[in-house]
């Protein structure tokens, strides 16, 4: 019998739980070639910004055991070019797509979402909070509850009722679950984490900095630990949240990983940059794991490994005896 | 995407796999790349690396042909890997070098390992009954890659090298100028370290005839997601914009790419900081 | 000509800059059995906490993608035993020791730097920062600028002049520079970085944390380019504070990445779980590294990625001339 | 600790392999186990694997075999090596068996793989007169090793398999009381899965015979420092210590392990949290 595979943002239904990570998939159309974007639970689009942005010098990727480090500095079209071209290409082929924005300001951020309020085919926001503030001498929103709260309570302010925001943060906070709570009591429908947490390598031979922008984001499987910790405690603290996991996924069994730990969505990043098929792949995976497992279906799942030590492991014979 | 590794040979200084990639050596055309998986299952390096195709073949449903030397870690992995091993390739990757409809004369320009590229470029422009002459250099003998095909093949064959160990002591630089006048070329192929390109496409402006450069800027996924491979080129438009050049390139019109700015966001690119072309786009 | 290899923590000078990771060889005599500890610039000693700990329950080990995570929980004989039978044992052998100390409260630090005072062959104190704070709902000292200067503050007043002290930090941290900051106002000789982030893997099979601690620290090369992020701005904004850095060595490659960051002794860890005889290996294959770059001296390279992009790079004949 | 595969081969549900490993082989005592870096180089897999030395011969200046099964990605990985690939070792490790000095009757309790280590064993005890009586037990018959070479070298050889696809339906400590009983056996030696370890333990008690066990926790050094492969030991002074296996064992006097606290502090262990022997030691 096959699993069920849908899950729920907020009220939005994906009909499994794979998307691809923010800015991990360019413009969409890159993927299609590959595979068909519509059989994936979400397309997460690069950051969007308000003007076209070049990005950062190169080099822009280091790589690191297990993982690597990168310094795009967001290049993109700008949200003029994206609501022109890119989000109707995806739109016109039915694929839901999750809209990734990323601001200075808090007035940036919701003067992007307010671009986006009647636009077709938005099907979620995801609001990067990985950005200096411009405001506060560069420090990152999302290293500080307070600030990421103001953005999202802005962006939830002007977005249609029916369109979820999803709040992506960063590991690189004292405490997660604080920040997670301050974005959800700020009206975020949902979360999404880890973003890449600053890193840094560099050349022994030229002795100086890997990357021309000197830190970067680290990602890869490398990261995985601090997801799936990151996921775990955000899900302990606020278990009716969705969350979107990410962080080094390679295989379905690093996605269930992930959604043992509470995500009911997973998405993949660094993964595609090795293996163009890795969404498709990563979902076969994870459905016939699950269906290994006797789930039938995969919200049985999300966030199992919470439950008290005591309690007696779901196994192929309880689910089948249950559901009859 | 798993190939069968045919044979492994050494070629001067550097090494050369054959892998059964029916699906990669179908579709190839002149100047595709393809992205290596290195290190095995369970391995610490995450990104394919890339390389040109030397060569394509009927052989076992196709085969596919590149040519490396022995960089970092990921290269000394490939030279270890012997028959019968298996790897994990994608492609043929990037855009291929447009081929001129008539049969003009064209002087192919390869630095190190870059001459790996312009033989199937060479073949291709032969079956079109254009002329081919080739310019090879690099630091020194063992390091020239190809001179006895590129002298089987090619109508003339110069080579330099820095040491003067073969040929003509100096640059393929110093030399095409001659060469271009000599054979009166039409066209200017070249791949190679990047500044040899910037140098070929000085010479190929001066003379005025057109110049196709193959690139190589680090690339992370080379099918054009991670934009890691980024370079600044200038578009019909007349704007710079930085493009890919896994996807856009690695082929380009030499006189389009902006070779001095490589490595830095130019003020005056489309998206650049603070630029006054944030509206342009 | 042999490359200086001599590096100093404040005033103390150690032979070369490779020192142990604290609580990653044990009471030091299970490596005297691989080599000579008097070789290596100095050992770091486990956590000496007040009372004898038996630490956590197993398994207390999950390998992870060029990485583990530990919950060891500071097992270990408690400051008595320390002080009668492991210490004494160090210094009869001349081994320079660096006495790291962990504890709940400020007061169970300042009494054990205290007991630490007058003990003989006491080469520096590491502050083990990274433990919860019974006093403050079990938060983290290191999370917290205030809450670790105070440590310092309190260490540094008990302990002997001669003696320095280091405090190590957290990556898990909002802003390390701030947190380093405070610990040298409150008079930190020295700083070491970084200790272990928080990290976590799930058993897909039993379909539970690996852990039995659920959470534990996160070490090996996957977490170096953090490492090397976090010296880097901190030798940034404290270029004359010594930093004992670590995080991922394995190699002398890896060694002259941190000390191109800033680090002036490089501790190794995980990679001694690996191969007993790497604090050597590294030291080996560090010294030939900078002899091939011309370096006559470490303490030239400590820093030395920091120059600005126009400085010209040293390389061997600069240094030749320059030795004229 | 570089060594060279001499030969791999397939026995029944495990694997097998030779090392060319001398000073490995020279200071082997039965019991002694050895680190194996997995994955090769670059690879992402940072612990050594644990396994017990199953045989050590003069040959190429000393060899040592280890078997084992396949469990995860290093075991995966090592099942694929093939004679002269290299291997990174270290050993021999651990505290080896001790021996009677007298020429006693020793019963050897075997389970899985855990049979493997019992060999060295039996040679040991019957070079020095000992009677030899085996024990072995695996879920089902292609997982009882070593049954052949038992019955060649024991004086009896008891088999069990869960599945009765060998010897007696049921576990070994169905059929270890028979046996000592029958033999008259003046000591238990035992290697294999915990719970079995426990059994033997209890049944060695019930006769009052001495019982040595080689238990298998989680390793991540191997050599004594990294503190993960502790389990509750009493001492001879009555505390109960959490000691580590690596280098306190993993051969330990049964009665001493407190199996059914394997994976927990218990209260009454030294330094046990709010424990009330904080002052004890
Ligand atoms: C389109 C293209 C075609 C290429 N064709 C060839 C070829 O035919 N023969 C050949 O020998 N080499 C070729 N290269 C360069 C080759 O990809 C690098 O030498 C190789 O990736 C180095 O890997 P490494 O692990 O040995 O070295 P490392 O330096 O350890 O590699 C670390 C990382 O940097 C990247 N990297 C390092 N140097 C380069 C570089 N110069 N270009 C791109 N990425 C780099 C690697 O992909 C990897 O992600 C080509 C590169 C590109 C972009
Ligand atoms: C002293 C000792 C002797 C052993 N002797 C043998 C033997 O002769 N034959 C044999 O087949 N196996 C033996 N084992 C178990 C063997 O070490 C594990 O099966 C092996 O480490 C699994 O590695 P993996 O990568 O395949 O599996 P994974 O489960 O992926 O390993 C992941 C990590 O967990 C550790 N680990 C997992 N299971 C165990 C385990 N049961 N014991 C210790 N560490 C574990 C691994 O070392 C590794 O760090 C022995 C273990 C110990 C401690
Ligand atoms: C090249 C690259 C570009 C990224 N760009 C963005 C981005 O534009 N916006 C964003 O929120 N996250 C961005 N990320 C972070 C990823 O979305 C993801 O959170 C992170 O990489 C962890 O997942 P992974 O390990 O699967 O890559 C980027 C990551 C990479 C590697
Ligand atoms: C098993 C283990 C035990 C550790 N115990 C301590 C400790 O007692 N005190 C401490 O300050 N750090 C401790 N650490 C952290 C290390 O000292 C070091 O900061 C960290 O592991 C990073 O270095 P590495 O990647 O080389 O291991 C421990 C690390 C490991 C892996
Ligand atoms: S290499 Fe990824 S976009 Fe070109
Ligand atoms: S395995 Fe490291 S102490 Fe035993």
């Amino acid at each position: 019998m096959p699993v069920d595979m849908r899950t729920y943002l907020g009220h939005v239904e994906l009909v499994n739980p794979i998307t691809t990570a923010a800015g991990c998939a360019a413009s969409g159309s890159e993927l299609a070639q590959f595979f068909d974007l519509g059989r994936i639970g979400a397309l997460t689009t690069r950051s969007i910004t308000m003007a076209p942005r070049a990005g950062r010098p190169t080099p822009r990727m280091a790589e690191t055991p297990s993982g690597m480090l990168n310094a795009i500095g967001l290049q993109g079209p700008g949200v003029d070019a994206f609501l022109e071209r890119e989000l109707p290409w995806l739109d016109q082929r039915g694929v839901k797509t999750v809209v990734s924005v990323a601001g200075g300001t808090v007035a940036e951020y919701t003067a992007l979402a307010r671009r986006l309020t009647d636009a077709p085919g938005v099907g979620a926001v995801e609001v990067n909070l990985s950005c200096p503030n411009i405001e506060d001498r560069g420090r990152v929103f999302a290293r500080d509850g307070a600030a990421s709260a103001e953005v999202i309570a802005s962006v939830r302010s002007v977005m249609r009722y029916d369109v979820p925001v999803v709040a992506k943060l960063s590991p690189d906070v004292m405490d997660i679950v604080s920040v997670a709570r301050a974005c959800v009591d700020a009206g975020a429908d949902a979360l999404s984490m880890i973003n890449n947490p600053l890193g840094m390598s560099i050349d022994t031979e030229a002795m100086r900095p890997s990357l021309a922008a000197v830190t970067g984001g680290l990602s890869g499987p490398a990261i995985r630990p601090l997801a799936v910790r990151c996921v775990w405690q955000v899900h302990a603290a606020l278990p009716s949240v969705p969350i979107i996991g990410m962080g080094g996924v390679l295989t379905g069994q690093d996605a269930f990983e992930l959604i043992l730990a509470g995500a009911c969505v997973v998405a993949v990043g660094t993964a595609l940059f090795h293996d163009p098929y890795a969404c498709l792949r990563i979902l076969r995976e994870l459905e016939e794991l699950l269906a290994a497992r006797g789930f039938h279906r995969l919200a049985d799942a999300v966030g199992l490994a919470h439950r008290p030590p005591g309690a007696t492991t779901r196994h192929r014979i309880d689910l089948e005896e249950s559901s009859l | 995407m798993t190939g069968t590794v045919l044979t492994t040979r050494r070629v001067d200084a550097y090494h050369a796999l054959t892998v059964v990639a029916p699906g990669i050596a179908e579709r190839f055309r002149p100047g595709h790349f393809v992205g290596v998986a290195v290190g095995g299952a369970r391995t610490s390096m995450l990104t394919r690396r890339a390389f040109s195709v030397h060569d394509v073949k009927p052989d076992y449903g196709g085969t596919v042909e590149f040519v490396f030397t022995v960089r970092g870690p990921g290269t000394a992995w490939l030279a270890e890997r012997r028959a019968r091993d298996t790897l994990d390739l994608v492609g043929p990757l990037g855009r291929s070098f447009p081929l001129p409809r008539d049969p003009v004369t064209c002087v192919l320009v390869g630095g190190e390992y870059g001459s790996a590229t312009l033989f199937p470029v060479a073949d291709a422009l032969q079956q079109r009954g254009c002329r081919v002459d080739f310019v090879l250099g690099a630091v020194s003998a063992d390091r020239v890659f190809g001179a006895l095909r590129a002298r089987r093949m090619g109508e003339t064959t110069t080579l330099t090298t820095e040491d003067g160990s073969l040929g003509m002591r100096g640059r393929v630089t110093d030399v095409l100028p001659g060469v271009i006048a000599d054979v009166r070329a039409d066209a200017v192929y070249a791949c190679g370290p990047m500044p040899m390109l910037g140098g070929v496409t000085a010479v190929a402006v001066e003379f005025d005839i057109p110049v196709q450069v193959a690139v190589e800027e680090q690339m992370a996924c080379g099918v054009g997601v991670c934009m890691t491979c980024v370079l600044p080129v200038i578009g019909d438009d007349g704007v710079t914009r930085m493009v890919r050049s896994c996807v856009e390139g690695p082929v380009f019109r030499g006189e389009r790419v902006r070779f001095d700015d490589v490595g830095t966001i130019p003020f005056d690119a489309l998206g650049a900081p603070g630029g006054g072309t944030r509206n342009a786009g």
